[in-house]
């Protein structure tokens, strides 16, 4: 093991964050943040369904519940409903409830306590009761799982007022933007792309306020992962990393592909988004959930909003479909795949004003 | 081979009227002084005078609508009045008007909301120790729970609790929310008193249509959660089960369940018309004797209170009355940037853009 | 009494649909759209929270729980996921549930039944079980209701694979569309804009499948209800009528305003949005939900892919805003107001490219 | 003051392995015939053994993952074996195998949605009498409400009822719509058997920490259901607990609910890891005896079976597994056209030109 390793085992045990930069999986970052942050706020507490003693599905919370206590990261029984709205009443007697919901399907029978109460206290409260509720969704499809397992709900969450919704495209990000989202004192739904949880990645830790990210973005921000001429791809989650792929591709072709990963889906980062394609001038969204309706609309009509002298095409959106996410033999024909997006670049560069 | 199963028994609580006693062990609660007595019928005349007049606001044109709590007084202002304000905290639904009083919440705070001022009301919940009006049935339930087990959380040195006392009707028990929150309760042994008003109806549908085994108290069993199934017209037998309840909780021998019979004998809201599923005689002999009439005949027959003490506590209900409805019709609409400003704690720029452009469209209006 | 009135009253009795063009208010044209759907299918059921004695709180279902029994028409226990969930059963036994959750925002603790079995079950049986549901939600604000009871859901409805959603601006469309919804084969979401539920309109009987309605568009379609040159509106629901008026008051003013009434908002009818901007060359989309992933996103979207080369300024939505529903003080502010549709439709005329 | 309440009773209902037959009045089941009680032995065993063997086939690479039944076989092949295929209709979870194959659904289109072919499974259910497999914890447990009140609004002439069975597990228990679907059912008099399997553990959550009060039969007098809590290890005592119970149902008395006490002896799906939260000491004490182990020495005991049965039904299973797995095998991945044509009965033009796109980018590729 390196130094780098021992020396952050060292600091973790005593819960100082960690130093330098070092090579570690999504699960492996999310678990430190978690860590850190429960270190940092004895009143940050973590549960849901199998998150204490078997450290989560995904192992997310792995060793926290042996670390912290079972007052801290404990197993509630089996119901959304009653882990948010749980989470409500601990945030009113002052704590910081980090709920897990299994997977983002399971999001659904927390949909009023989500909608309804955590997005609407702080509202209804008039500020004197806040909701700095951090809900972790394992999100997105991509694993050949059973049904509701691979869902993407961000277009729901991003229409209900009151709440903030972001998701990390690698395990720096990962890292960072989890230590960010659960010391805010908003709720924050956190949605983590399952597909990429055991993808490595560098972390680098001493960006402690997430400010030396890529492309040196805040942490509210988006971030450019990768700076081109000819069209931009805006992507979150699991999809930046094909979009990324996509642009190594098409710049065989030629075609220099900006890739934006837009981290916060609520809000999002209007900025960043007309400043790229105002250089670009051409825009492609790419998303896993349902087309109609999807986050995907709003990129859209920011850009067209934003751009639209410049804009050389409409955006295209390539997106699921809107029918239910299938099961996996069939799941790689619903993702948008490499091909897919090609073809959405294709348009964009194509299209002549008829 | 079809030959019927028998039910397993506990379904059958008895009817409304008979308290049932028996499931509280260990020493009966203290017993209430004379003044304590008093000021429990002070409470119930000033809850009851403000609920008809604001019926009669709303026919006015003062306010939208309302949701009367005529008949449930007893059951409101007693088991208000068993709440420890300094460590215990309270979760209402729509129609705790009379939980709030006994409370000591500022009540033009309070029925703000019933003007359409802002929907959680506008007293402070923190300080007032009162969560904000809850509008779905149901909906607090679990965050009664979640704050509960915050206490067990971080337990003070002399081990007592603080105990969070959640109110629901009995159609709030048909909730799936409701279930989750007996169980989380149970499981986590959180201090909790799920304090359930049986008034007989859920808008137009009755108990009997409503609550399988008819009984709300008997689900409690289920979950080894104790309960009591009380007369909530009678102020007294409320304001000792509740106190019992409390120091059950407090005590950290997890969540306990009361339910308190009681008749809902006005209109589901001033918009409902209840000609339309239950006659007037049905109301009349399904509602049984008047709580603050009840209360009345006891204190006369027992000698804590004579003619002029209530005469005494009509007039202060009165003048009481006179000055929230002058201060609710004094309250201003709140300013339109608060719809911006109080949604997060840290904003947004969409949100601040939305709202500079709302301050521009409306200033031109 | 007006002899149509009295015959059409006998016309109920028997089942038999009604006749000529009568004044309606919306309330009673969905009554009377529900009366004659189960006459005409024994399979047919409605239930809900009050829906049986009570009539509904809007009055809706009135006297139908005399009429048909309390087998057809019944109250249940209070619980929306325990009406929905039932429904899915109902519908697997070949009924045809036409249950009603008394509140917009109380369809939220019924949402996982909705997203997840009825939506769903017609795909995951593969076809053997069909959801012919039928779910009415009084929808929308502007009636100074408390909490919960004014809100928007069709981003979130239209976002949903499986389920279609539709809403009737007047009490001519409520009549037909509810009739033509309630004797579907797949789940339908029926909107109902409860502020206009007292509000009279013409009621033409004899248009049995819809297709006379005012612009002579199938029940499927998109209405336009008033045709103009400057610049489409684009509405559904309650925002219709407010659109109208804007018409009329820009007129005054020479902007001719055409309003379309989307009525189904999945599927949304692409090909009447495109036509009409085609030729206006302006759209403006008005809705009560808030701005962020609304369903104007789609909308606005779906012109701009359609009519990139001719539309002279982006798309302008005029919408509720990103924050909770206010209460009725505010209410006013919050959902968009003439005024603000007015602003909205000048600035895509004022619009030049830069 | 401080006096701890008592817990109303009912929520003892005993260790599992002790049968509560006493809530059950009336006649005694039918005995099973010697033939029928061999033919449950042989349904135990086809299940063991292909249940043991998509194990196999996931570490294979055959199907991507599985969830095992291991244990669970008595409780499962006993209660499918109670089903009236003519007119009852059944609702699984997603670990029903063994209720499927006791009902003679076909085992290849089954086991098709854990090669991940299609969600629900590629059986009809309409014909099976099953409901498509479902992944949502409790998630079908209101289906059956619904499907049940069906029966009893278009009752046949006879009066008998068609019964709708729901399987839940213990950790189903504490879903909201659990608690819905039996209020439903009993304020309706359903005709629906809530059939939970208990086996111990909720993932990685064991009953203790999952359901309050310690037993979800316990529920049911809450509702007024006549509950049995039945040890779901001994075949015979499952068959003829929901025997009765579908007789309870069919005659119009309303639901029951059946707890069969079992245990989970394999991991939760084949991507679990049990030896993160529970012993194999710990296993081996709380398990029990394997339920096909002590079937097979009452039958030899009984002189119903003799070991060449014994050897016959394993090799019968053994080619059952054989076929199924050639089917599995066989199974190719649904067209992709499917996705867009059963989503609606009636589809939609947005659809079709989603489908068209999709036909014309896929066939480039
Ligand atoms: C989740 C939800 N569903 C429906 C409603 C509409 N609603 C308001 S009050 C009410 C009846 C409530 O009955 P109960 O719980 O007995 O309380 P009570 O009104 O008798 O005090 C209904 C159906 C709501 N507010 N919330
Ligand atoms: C609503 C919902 N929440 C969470 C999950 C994830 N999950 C799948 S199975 C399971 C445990 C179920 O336990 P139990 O009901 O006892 O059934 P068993 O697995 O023991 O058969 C969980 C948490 C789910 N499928 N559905
Ligand atoms: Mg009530
Ligand atoms: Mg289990």
């Amino acid at each position: 093991m390196s130094n780098a390793i021992l020396e952050s085992e060292a600091a973790m045990a005593d819960g100082t964050p960690n130093h330098g930069v070092e090579q570690l999986s999504m699960q492996q970052a999310l678990n430190r943040a978690l860590d850190e942050v429960l270190a940092g706020n004895p009143k940050a507490l973590i549960f849901g369904e199998d998150c204490g003693r078997l450290g989560g599905v995904f192992r997310i919370t792995d060793g926290l519940q042996a670390k912290y206590g079972t007052g801290r990261v404990f197993d509630t029984p089996l119901a959304e409903s009653g882990i948010l709205g749980m989470s409500v009443g601990l945030a009113m007697a002052g704590f910081h409830p980090i709920p897990e919901v299994q997977f983002d399907g399971f999001a659904y029978p927390a949909i009023n306590q989500i909608v309804c109460q955590i997005a609407r206290m702080n509202y209804r409260s008039r500020g004197t009761m806040p909701m700095p509720v951090t809900l972790r969704v394992p999100s997105f499809g991509g694993i050949r799982a059973p049904e509701h397992h691979g869902e993407s709900l961000e277009a729901l969450f991003a229409h209900v007022p009151g709440l903030k919704v972001v998701s990390p495209s690698n395990p720096h990000e990962a890292y960072h933007l989890l230590k960010y989202a659960a010391t805010r004192p908003d709720p924050v739904i956190f949605m983590e792309p399952k597909s990429r949880y055991w993808q490595k990645g560098g972390v680098n830790f001493d960006s402690a306020d997430g400010s030396d990210s890529p492309a040196g973005d805040s942490p509210t921000g988006a971030n450019v992962m990768r700076a081109g001429r000819h069209v931009t791809l805006v992507a979150w989650g699991a999809m930046v990393a094909r979009c990324l792929q996509v642009a190594e591709l098409a710049a065989e072709d030629g075609i220099d592909v900006e890739v934006l990963d837009l981290r916060w889906l609520k809000p999002i980062d209007e900025a960043a988004l007309v400043a790229s394609v105002r250089k670009t001038r051409r825009a492609v969204v790419v998303h896993e959930a349902p087309l109609t309706s999807g986050l995907g609309a709003e990129v859209a009509q920011l850009v067209t909003q934003g751009c639209f002298d410049t804009l050389k095409a409409p955006v295209e959106r390539i997106t699921g479909f809107d029918v239910p996410y299938p099961s996996g033999d069939l799941e790689d024909e619903y993702i948008p795949n490499i091909d897919r997006i090609l073809f959405g670049i294709q348009r964009v560069l194509e299209y002549r004003r008829g | 081979m079809d030959t019927p199963l028998t039910p397993t028994a506990g379904n059958d609580a008895g009817p409304p009227s008979e308290p049932r006693y028996e499931q509280l062990s260990g020493l009966p609660a203290e017993p209430l002084t004379a003044g304590q007595l008093r000021e429990l019928y002070s409470l119930m005349v000033a809850v009851r005078h403000l609920d008809a007049s604001a019926i009669a606001w709303q026919r006015q044109g003062l306010i939208p609508g309302y949701a009367p709590e005529l008949g449930q007084e007893a059951a409101q202002v007693g088991s208000g009045y068993a709440v420890d304000t300094a460590r215990d905290f309270v979760f209402p639904t729509y129609r705790e008007m009379g939980v709030a009083r006994a409370m000591g919440v500022d009540m033009v705070a309070y029925m703000s909301t019933h003007k359409a001022t802002w929907h959680g009301g506008l007293y402070d919940p923190q300080e007032s120790r009162l969560a904000p009006i809850q509008a779905v049935v149901g909906g607090s339930v679990l965050h009664a729970v979640g704050w509960a087990h915050g206490q067990t959380l971080s337990r003070p040195a002399d081990g007592t609790l603080g105990v969070a006392m959640t109110y629901f009707g009995d159609g709030a028990s048909s909730q799936g929310d409701v279930h989750e929150a007996m169980n989380f309760a149970a499981v986590m042994k959180a201090p909790v008193v799920f304090f359930v008003q049986n008034n007989g109806w859920a808008i137009s549908v009755p108990t009997e249509r409503q609550v399988a085994g008819g009984s709300v108290a008997a689900r409690a069993a289920g979950y080894g959660i104790p309960a009591l199934r009380i007369d909530g017209n009678d102020v007294v037998a409320v304001v000792e089960a509740t106190r019992r309840a409390f120091a059950h909780c407090r005590a950290g021998n997890g969540p306990a369940l009361i339910e308190a019979m009681t008749y809902r004998r006005g209109p589901h809201s001033t918009s409902d018309d209840p000609g339309r599923y239950r006659s007037l005689n049905e109301e009349r002999d399904d509602a049984g004797e008047d709580p603050l009439e009840r209360f009345r005949r006891r204190l006369l027959a027992d000698g804590v209170a004579d003619e002029a003490f209530f005469a005494e506590a009509l007039a202060a209900a009165k003048s009481e009355e006179e000055e929230i409805r002058a201060g609710v019709q004094a309250l201003g609409s709140r300013p339109g940037s608060e719809m911006f400003d109080l949604v997060f704690q840290e904003t947004t720029p969409a949100l601040q853009a939305q709202a500079a452009n709302w301050r521009e469209e409306s200033e031109h209006v």
